[in-house]
């Protein structure tokens, strides 16, 4: 164990948090995912899995734990180290889409990293070209659907180039054809770990290969994800009835 | 700048109370008057909660940080709504943060909102003397003179009334000079909120131009 | 919810079985009678009546400590000078630093009258919910248009504000630094702003629309606004009445005792 | 079909609906849907479930075009008359819940159609209890959780006693627990007609028998939706691949 700390990938271990006031959502929770893993995380509502990712990039703070991402230790000092190798989606698009127009949006990590604006602009229009949005480049977020502001996200936080992708629900209001371009696009993502937070079993069953279930504060199924969707009696005790 | 509750002598909160309900009854009285005044409650609502909580946000400075202030900018977008929804604001304010207080809810409501009434007056001069320009500068260009001088106005009425009834022991001129001084280091707060009320009001004309008033 | 009003509007005391109505009167009343109070023995009075007064409340200590400590601080920032610089009785001195009598004086009497009027309004607004707070309101005639946008505003502070709190998570993990000024950094600033304003339009839009299909404005009902006026005329010489007079006589005595024996 | 005008149930012809400034979204459509079905509309994104539902509730005026609801012309004299019989739930229930407390939500209806407090708060209660909220009535909305929030937004429509439900994407955001909770209660619920649009083809499948697909403004196939989900390429050819 101790040796994965400093190589790449995600490496937990004993994380404990509690929202003030609280009972601890997260209680000794450890856990470590290898570069090349694509990990589904499921679990009923409230389990904590928005808090677990939150804690990933430093967002929320636990009360004991360590994180090691890619082989640097999680503590102030590395915390936009840490950011910069890991992109997050939240389970919103409309909190990530902030600036005037797509472009900006997706120009907007690449600036803050010190990127010129012509460096920017380029890595923009090779993502709008991948999400098939080039046409809306300098159109005002509002003017989207649904469909269309879930793929600016991803691309805004694609620009990057985050090694880590952090998914929170990204199938929330899409219809059943962006649901499977968007699964094609993300088999496709040069990234190395991809963890995705979902309530869509089906869906997350075709990008992923392994599946956690979170309870009680802590991983407490662990398997891939094939063998998790055969067996039903597992999936209804922790609440995720495969039908539904 | 807000005014705590326990400085300010009780005729002066009575007497602020009587106006700010002066304004707001004849605000409410120009709302009954539009078409459909219902309509724009949760409109109105919505936009000083935000409003409020826009008013957290703290923009870092040379020396610390400053929360802006915006009632140039909530005169500029609500119109005669600004005043009520700056008196609800402050009420919130009030209650919930301590700043302000309900003894001293009517004497703020005319520093942060009458400044507002006067920057919606500013903004639409803009049909007037704007027309010449582009719309989207003249936009920028009346949006920093209202929010500049919303902020201005404001902290003048507030010195005043510090310095006025503060037993400090100055006189009357150095207490003017005292106004001017705390006018004058008040300048670069003027620029900021001139320059985000310009900003955001070009951003809201960029994406959603129906927001402003026409 | 950090900043909820009415955690604690559900313990019971007499000052919160007190009718909402009465309550807004009598203690309002009472805190802009506090707003009057200059002289000493009186200043000694007040503090003792808002210390029974928040103690017969039962509302936890925490609850006034947490909502009094930052507004404390920043008034504090306002008179800490005084001291230095008000008055020609010199209580002490060393060095250039002189420390003047009237000055002290000023801060003890400005800080006793924040502590007994903010105590006062939290001990109103923290010992009923606060629907119910605006309902009695409304009963004393405060506009539906004023009500309705408190009680919609209040409702979507907190939507609001958590929307504002994710962007901002949003920009930090896009390697925003948002310590630093610059022109860049403040149109950031006004983006977030106008995002904000622009999402709460949009629902907005939505809220209204919800409320008309659930009836608002109905023309069946002649009192369409949310906030209703269920005033009934059920004076009784009862508790509530009982602790308004209270609450006036010790109000108008204390204006009373400072206006002609002081 | 003359005849169904002045019946029960909904009936739709030749509406003509747009945006301004925009193609039109719904072109001359047609619909009858009688008393005892529950309809689900299918469709990909942006093809105007969303519109037309709201010009059902009279929230959108169509350009032309009737829309009859249990035997009444829905027009500007007769709005509250029909809403008054229609509960509409829209996608987002946070827009539903403006009131601070989730009892005052539900009572909120039925006051404002001249109910005395003590008959709203009777209709409030018997729904708190049938929706598991009765722990939480005077609980500010703000602290639910996502399906929480969805059955208090439910339960507010229903204290109108509606005799048509309409439901706009009802399952977003849920877990499978809540959404085979909410498949429950849905089945169990005393309305006479109920029109979901939803994208979980899955979910929607077992609450509803009959389906629509709307594209390019018209309803394109109407068929009992078990027939449908084993027409695999006709759901591929609308963009609802059933796999996803
Ligand atoms: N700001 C907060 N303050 C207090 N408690 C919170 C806060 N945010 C979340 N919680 C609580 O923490 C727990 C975990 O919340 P979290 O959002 O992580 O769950 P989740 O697994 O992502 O649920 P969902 O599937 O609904 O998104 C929940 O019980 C929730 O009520
Ligand atoms: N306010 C508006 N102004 C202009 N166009 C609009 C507006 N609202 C929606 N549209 C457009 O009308 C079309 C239909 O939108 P609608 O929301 O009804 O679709 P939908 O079928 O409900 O989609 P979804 O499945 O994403 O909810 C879309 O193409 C959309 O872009
Ligand atoms: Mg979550
Ligand atoms: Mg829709």
């Amino acid at each position: 164990m101790q040796k994965d700390k400093s190589q790449a990938g995600v490496y937990v271990k004993n994380l404990l948090f509690q929202y003030p006031q609280n009972e601890p959502v997260l209680r000794s929770l450890s856990l470590t995912i290898k570069p090349g893993e694509r990990v589904a995380l499921l679990g009923s509502t409230g389990t904590g899995k928005s808090t677990f990712m939150e804690t990933l990039v430093g967002l929320k703070k636990p009360l004991s734990g360590e994180i090691w991402i890619q082989g640097i230790l999680l503590q102030q000092k590395t915390l936009s180290q840490v950011r910069s190798r890991i992109g997050f989606c939240f389970q919103n698009p409309d909190d990530q889409l902030f600036m005037p127009t797509i472009l900006e949006n997706i120009t907007f990590g690449p600036l803050n990293y010190g990127l010129s604006l012509g460096a920017a602009k380029e890595i923009a229009d090779n993502l709008l070209v991948k999400f098939g949005l080039e046409k809306y480049a300098n159109r005002s977020v509002y003017e989207l659907s649904g469909g269309q502001k879930r793929l600016a996200a991803l691309a805004a936080v694609l620009a990057l180039k985050p090694e880590i992708l952090i998914l929170d629900e990204p199938t929330n209001g899409l219809d059943p054809l962006w649901r499977r371009n968007l699964a094609e696009i993300i088999l496709r993502l040069p990234v190395q770990i991809i963890l995705i937070a979902s309530h869509d079993l089906n869906w997350v069953s075709k990008v992923t290969e392994r599946a956690l279930i979170l309870q009680c504060g802590q991983i407490q199924v662990d398997n891939s994800i094939q063998n998790l969707l055969r067996d039903t009696s597992i999936l209804e005790c922790y609440g995720l009835p495969i039908e539904y | 700048m807000h005014i705590s509750e326990g400085i300010l002598p009780a005729r002066l909160c009575i007497s602020s109370y009587g106006l700010t309900s002066l304004i707001t009854w004849y605000s409410l009285r120009k709302i009954n008057r539009l078409p459909n005044p219902q309509a724009s409650i949760p409109k109105a609502s919505l936009l000083t909660a935000t409003f409020f909580v826009a008013s957290s946000i703290h923009i870092p400075m040379p020396i610390g940080s400053v929360h802006l202030v915006l009632n140039g900018l909530l005169g500029a977008v609500l119109g005669y709504y600004a005043f009520p929804a700056i008196l609800i604001g402050l009420f919130f304010q009030g209650i919930m943060f301590g700043h302000g207080g309900m003894t001293t809810l009517g004497i703020n409501a005319i520093i942060m909102g009458i400044p507002a009434i006067f920057a919606y007056q500013i903004f639409q001069l803009r049909h007037i003397l704007g027309n010449k320009i582009r719309d989207n500068l003249s936009m920028k260009i009346f949006g920093f003179i209202a929010g500049a001088t919303a902020i201005g106005v404001s902290s003048l009425i507030f010195f005043s009334l510090i310095i006025t009834n503060i037993p400090s022991g100055f006189n009357v001129s150095l207490e003017q000079k005292a106004i001017y001084g705390l006018m004058i280091s008040h300048i670069p707060l003027m620029g900021i909120e001139g320059i985000l009320t310009a900003m955001i009001i070009s951003f809201m004309h960029r994406v959603m131009p129906e927001l402003l008033p026409s | 919810m950090k900043f909820a009003l009415d955690e604690y509007a559900n313990l019971n005391s007499p000052i919160h079985r007190w009718d909402v109505r009465y309550k807004l009167i009598g203690l309002i009343s009472l805190m802009f009678a506090f707003a009057t109070v200059k002289s000493w023995y009186l200043i000694a009075l007040m503090l003792f009546l808002t210390i029974m007064l928040y103690g017969i409340s039962k509302l936890p200590l925490s609850f006034l400590v947490n909502r009094l400590r930052y507004p404390g601080f920043f008034l504090l920032g306002v008179i800490l000078l005084l001291p230095f610089i008000s008055g020609q009785t010199i209580v002490l001195q060393f060095g250039f630093l002189t420390i003047r009598q009237e000055g002290c004086l000023a801060v003890i009497l400005i800080v006793s009258r924040f502590f007994a009027i903010m105590t006062t309004c939290l001990t109103l607004f923290g010992t009923s919910s606060f629907l119910i707070t605006l309902k009695g309101m409304r009963n004393l005639g405060i506009s539906p248009i004023i009500t309705d946008m408190l009680m919609l505003s209040y409702r979507y502070i907190f939507e609001l504000s958590n929307q504002l709190n994710m962007m901002l998570k949003a920009t930090k993990l896009r390697g925003f630094e948002s310590d630093k000024i610059s022109w860049r950094n403040l149109s950031v600033y006004a983006a977030l702003i106008g995002s904000l304003l622009v999402r709460s339009y949009q629902q907005a839009e939505r809220v209204y629309e919800a409320m008309l299909l659930r009836g608002y404005g109905n023309v069946f009902n002649k009192e369409s606004h949310p906030i209703y006026s269920t005033a009934r005329n059920d004076f009784k010489f009862g508790h509530n009445v009982i602790y308004l007079l209270l609450s006036l006589i010790i109000a108008i005595s204390l204006i009373v005792a400072e206006t002609f024996f002081s």
